[in-house]
């Protein structure tokens, strides 16, 4: 297999079982969790618990006071790869394009010195937060497989679409090959490791947020 | 497995509902948990980080709820929960955790943490995995009607001594009052002040009130070591002494997890919500100050910094009652940095304080560096919380830290400086 | 006719002036500082013409057509007129057992020495009957003709890299000449067609310097198919800036901005059509309003679609629905087995008393 | 047949800015290189134009840019070649067409005199034979 099928292989074929994969585990997983349902709570609220849930959700991204002075790392490196992140993701005109493909929605990309920036700084952000695992007690004591498993797997994406980007390493084409490819396993890998965070921490603060709201106590 | 094992597994497998399974899949092991627990701050010992106390209840979950956990127990990746296992978590769920509920304040992806807590206890409970102190205090309340062993004779010397030092009478069992009283043990052995201060407020007010000769007890032990099966036994005396006496109103007292158990848990436990309202004792004075009922004939002079009880201020919501009050009787209340529902535990809540092993009594006095910090920094030598379990475990941190600071229960210090 | 070079080159009435500016533009399409035009004129001008055999193979022409029609006939003539072609069947005025026999005699004259120029795959089917010459199949006179050579050139996608002919389902079984031939240095000049002045390059190259140029790991001449038609492209700024022509007739592709959403090829796609171009450097693909379709790549024809930009599926996604219905399906299996286990659970509950919590 | 043969004509011409893509400027600054490397060395040099990423918008703007100088030479070889000296003095444009008039390749040389319009000894000695053979023919 040449570069060029290889890379035809990885937007085709490749795509289509990471897609489907990712689609098939993204509602099972949800189904899986989201089912098991939950006792009505019979104690009278203190008010009526509203939007709290909602509330929550929002509050939740904004450190508690005096989060980031404990844990700086932890706080400012974890927006900035986030961040980064959701830049390069949604930002990146490719990208726009692959997603415009998909779903059918669009917007204006950014331009690609400003996306080549903020690659740069995820990546930066992201071996920090990955030192701190590493050198933080607690954060060592948590750490398992799946922990360094899912770095890598977010990593890799954002540094083969950089190297591509940058002509470094490889050809461009096993390169852009190498990054697509790197996509689809975080997709594949993500409804079933800590990655699916990214869809069930809306569920979980909101349960918390209700909950408390419940009794009256913003969380 | 063992017949105990299995039925605490039983358990494990009725409690874990969506929000157990969403926040375990949520979980990204960032360990900023541990900074808003004070057993990790005050130890910094990792094992101590709040999400890892819960690691039986996760593998619990995950091999019987999801369908990768069970093909990774069936191939042998994950290993099931065994006795042992247990017995080494016993110390993390009871001795290291006092429901204090900062670690749900705190995670980034929204984990209620201190809920996942209350139900792995359930498990722990059954399997019998739980300390001999709170277990005793279980025992106690069941078998006698309070964890200290306290029965009705005591209560009733109590009252006819707050009837004499106060003039008032102190209805017992009488039907239709506004207020049915509940007590907690500790206040009756150690602040029997409290029941003159609220004869004497609610005699102002012009409230009626009455205490259940069957029902006087607030706490509820079956909470603490977790055990709904308990619980339910111990809060329906409250609920049947209030429906039989036709009380509008419960009035919990300053204790805080007696809050918890009545108020929130309460109508859960019974499985169907009350007749009657459950009121915190702050509540009541508050908007009796509102009404201008509460005047003080003097204040306290001294500087003093207040303590909320987790149980009734973060995990009750009784979040704004406390302050106007204490401004309305100290002329000096300094407010701290970490106060309402960002407080820090005094380090013997959730039946912490009732485990008496020398490991259990060290760590809380190791934990409690963080009330003491607290105290220094505000440079006062007074200290005012609303909660009987509270000052007793703060007393003793004071005590062993050789410190000369003085512990008051906040209605006792209106009671004390209430015009007459 | 033997002699320097320049001195035929006089007879035909060229000047060392216009041979220096042929050497010039060589210089800059070969991507040599602007000073090796002189080094590279007064080298050749002192060089003498190697043999060269020409094999057509499974092919359209379009190659033969590309160098002959190239943008300045009588300086593309003058590299031709620096070697001896001694056997073009398209170009040769003999045909038939005349062309063969001369086809044999060029053979055997230079054997060893001769430069072999092959264009079009060779089909493997059928023992190769697909395509035949004077009754021989295309497999056995390229070994025939590689065995005698000093070098091979494969001009075009086909010779390069199977081509056309090889795009899915490859009826004939078709295959590049470096899939046959082994123990030859070749070199590959792939593009539908090849750019004219690649071939003369080589040829420069080999004449100046007596040795084949730098090539990649496809065989290609560095020199041309170094770097990618996106990164030479003078829309290259557009995309930067992420400006970028949505359909064929829109404002941005008036703007003339990047045609990367309109399936450009060019990223991915090594050759020199952005700095060389076409058709006497008036114009080229790209320059023209329409993306690279990679033509220079290997198997070109199956890489997704001309159209399709190249973040996008190559394929229209296929299981996407599927996908959706038996996750749904399978969530909703666990999740009934999971209520079951969990009513299974209470309906097991044994109501703890104060014994139990002893173990 | 050139390009301005073909009978077509733009319609909704975009303005010139809208071609330029900023890669023309640096190339001034490296003539000034070169130009002050010719002053120091004389050594001469020359920048290739056509193998830069430029759309016509910027050599117009170059071109512009450099202006026009004093000395003009066309040279007739297969095809006409133009090396125009620009308002910098050592700096020339050189453009080379093929014989249908369409732009072979481009540069900008620095140079006291392009390598180009120089006679080669060997043609100069060719020249010289001529000359002789006048000579001797008077």
């Amino acid at each position: 297999m040449n570069e060029l099928q290889f890379l035809t292989w990885v937007r085709g074929p490749g795509l289509d079982i990471a897609v489907g994969i990712f689609v098939l585990g993204v509602l099972w997983r949800l189904f899986e969790i989201y089912s098991l349902g939950r006792k009505k709570d019979l104690a009278a609220p203190r008010h009526a618990a509203g939007a709290s849930g909602l509330h929550t959700v929002f509050r939740r991204s904004i450190p508690p006071p005096g989060g980031v002075k404990r844990s700086p790392v932890s706080y400012i490196g974890g927006y900035i790869f986030h961040i980064g992140l959701a830049i390069v993701v949604f930002g990146f005109a490719p990208h726009i394009l692959l997603i415009k493909n998909l779903t059918g929605l669009s917007w204006p990309g950014l331009p690609s010195q400003f996306i080549d920036l903020a690659a740069v700084v995820t990546m930066a952000a992201m071996v920090v937060v990955l030192v701190d695992r590493i050198n933080k007690p607690v954060k060592r004591f948590l750490s398992t497989f799946g922990d360094w498993f899912t770095w890598t797997v977010t990593f890799l994406p954002v540094l083969t679409g950089w190297l591509a980007v940058q002509h470094l390493l490889l050809p461009y084409t096993t390169m852009l090959a190498l990054h697509i490819l790197s996509v689809e396993i975080l997709l594949i890998v993500l409804p079933f490791t800590k990655l699916f965070h990214a869809f069930t921490l809306f569920g979980s603060r909101w349960y918390n947020g209700k909950v408390n709201g419940q009794r009256g106590v913003p969380v | 497995m063992s017949a105990s094992l299995e039925k605490g597994i039983n358990a494990l497998k009725q409690v874990i509902d969506a929000p157990i399974a969403s926040y375990f899949n949520s979980c990204v092991h960032c360990g900023l948990c541990a900074d808003a627990c004070l057993f990790y701050t005050e130890t910094g010992d990792p094992k101590y980080t709040p999400i890892h106390k819960l690691e039986p209840l996760r593998r619990v979950y995950e091999q019987e709820y999801t369908l990768l956990g069970r093909l990774k127990k069936v191939v042998g990746l994950s290993k099931p929960v065994t006795d042992d296992e247990l017995d080494q978590w016993q110390s993390l769920v009871y001795d290291s955790c006092t429901m204090c509920g900062r670690c749900s304040m705190v995670c980034p992806v929204g984990n209620d943490i201190v809920y996942m807590v209350r139900k792995f206890r359930e498990g722990m409970a059954a399997s019998g995995h739980v300390p001999d102190g709170i277990k005793g205090a279980t025992q106690r309340t069941v078998e006698i009607g309070g964890p200290m062993g306290l029965k009705w004779p005591a209560v009733a010397n109590v009252i006819r001594k707050a009837e004499e030092a106060t003039g008032l009478a102190i209805p017992v069992d009488k039907e239709g009052a506004d207020y049915l009283v509940l007590l907690s043990s500790m206040e009756i052995v150690n602040f029997p002040e409290y029941l003159e201060a609220l004869a004497k407020i609610f005699s102002k007010a012009g409230i009626s009130f009455t205490l259940a000769s069957d029902a006087f007890e607030a706490t509820n032990a079956g909470i603490q070591i977790g055990n709904s099966d308990i619980a339910k036994v111990i809060v329906s005396r409250i609920v049947d002494a209030a429906e039989k006496l036709k009380v509008k109103n419960v009035l919990s007292p300053e204790c805080g997890h007696a809050y918890m158990a009545i108020r929130w848990e309460g109508p859960n436990l019974i499985g169907r919500p009350f007749t009657f309202n459950v009121v915190h004792v702050l509540e009541l004075l508050d908007e009796l100050r509102l009404k201008g009922v509460l005047k003080m004939k003097s204040t306290f002079k001294e500087p003093l910094i207040l303590h909320d009880p987790c149980q009734i201020v973060r995990r009750g919501g009784v979040l704004q009652a406390a302050e106007p009050l204490i401004q309305q009787v100290a002329d000096n209340y300094i407010p701290i940095v970490d106060k309402q529902k960002w407080n820090w535990c005094c380090g013997g809540g959730g039946g912490a304080s009732a485990i008496h092993t020398d490991e259990a009594e060290a760590l809380r006095a190791k934990v409690f560096q963080v009330k003491k910090r607290q105290i220094e920094e505000a440079g006062v030598s007074t200290m005012v919380t609303f909660c009987a379990n509270c000052r007793i475990v703060m007393e003793e941190g004071v005590d062993h830290y050789e410190m000369d600071t003085k512990l008051l229960g906040l209605t006792e210090l209106l009671a004390e400086h209430l015009e007459d | 006719m033997q002699g320097p070079l320049i001195d035929t080159l006089a007879r035909q009435g060229i000047t060392r002036r216009t041979f220096l500016k042929y050497c010039t533009t060589l210089a800059s399409m070969m991507a040599l500082p602007p000073a090796a035009g002189l080094a590279m004129a007064e080298a050749m001008a002192a060089a003498r013409r190697p043999s060269v055999i020409w094999l057509p193979f499974q092919e359209c022409t379009g190659c033969t057509e590309s160098i002959t029609r190239s943008h300045s006939p009588t300086l593309e003539g003058m590299i031709f007129d620096m070697i001896s072609l001694d056997y073009q069947e398209t170009l040769m005025a003999a045909a038939g057992h005349q062309a063969e026999e001369a086809l044999q005699a060029a053979m055997k004259e230079n054997a060893g020495k001769y430069l072999l120029i092959v264009d079009g795959s060779i089909p493997l089917d059928m023992d190769g009957a697909y395509s035949c010459i004077g009754g021989r199949s295309n497999v056995e006179i390229l070994k025939e003709a590689a065995a005698g050579a000093a070098a091979i050139v494969a001009m075009g996608s086909c010779a390069a890299f199977g081509g056309i002919p090889k795009a899915n389902p490859n009826p004939t079984g078709a295959v590049s000449v470096s899939d046959i031939i082994k123990d030859k240095p070749i070199v590959n000049i792939p593009g539908c067609p090849p750019i004219p002045v690649v071939m003369t390059g080589v040829l420069a190259h080999y004449l100046t310097f007596g040795s084949l140029p730098e090539l990649d790991d496809k065989g290609r001449p560095k020199a041309f198919f170094g770097e990618t038609i996106h990164d030479r492209c003078y829309r290259r700024p557009f995309y930067d800036q992420g400006k970028f022509a949505k359909t064929f007739d829109d404002e941005g592709a008036r703007m003339g901005w990047c045609l990367f959403e309109l399936g450009c090829k060019g990223p991915v796609t090594y050759n020199a059509c952005a700095t060389v171009k076409w058709n006497g450097g008036t114009s080229w693909p790209v320059e023209s309003g329409h993306g690279c379709l990679g033509c220079s790549e290997p198997d070109f024809w199956d890489a997704g679609g001309f159209y399709k930009a190249l973040s996008v599926p190559a394929d229209p996604l296929e299981f996407g629905a599927a996908a959706a219905v038996v996750g749904a399906g399978a969530g909703v299996a666990v999740s009934f087995a999971n209520r079951a286990k969990k009513r299974a659970a209470k309906a097991a509950h044994q109501t703890t008393t104060l014994a139990d919590l002893e173990k | 047949m050139s390009l301005d043969a073909i009978p077509i004509h733009v319609i909704n011409a975009p303005p010139i800015e809208a071609g330029l893509t900023g890669n023309a400027p640096p190339l001034l600054r490296e003539l000034a290189e070169q130009v002050k490397r010719l002053l120091a060395t004389g050594e001469a040099s020359a920048i290739d134009l056509s193998a830069l990423p430029l759309t016509p918008a910027d050599l117009d703007w170059l071109r512009e840019k450099l202006g026009a100088g004093e000395i003009s030479v066309t040279l007739q070889a297969n095809g006409e070649s133009t090396l125009n000296e620009t308002a910098c003095p050592g700096v020339w444009w050189v453009t080379h067409h093929n014989e249908r008039g369409a732009v072979t390749s481009q540069l900008i040389e620095v140079a006291l005199v392009p390598e180009l319009v120089k006679a080669h000894p060997q043609d100069v000695q060719i020249g010289y034979e001529y000359l002789e053979l006048v000579l001797s023919d008077l």
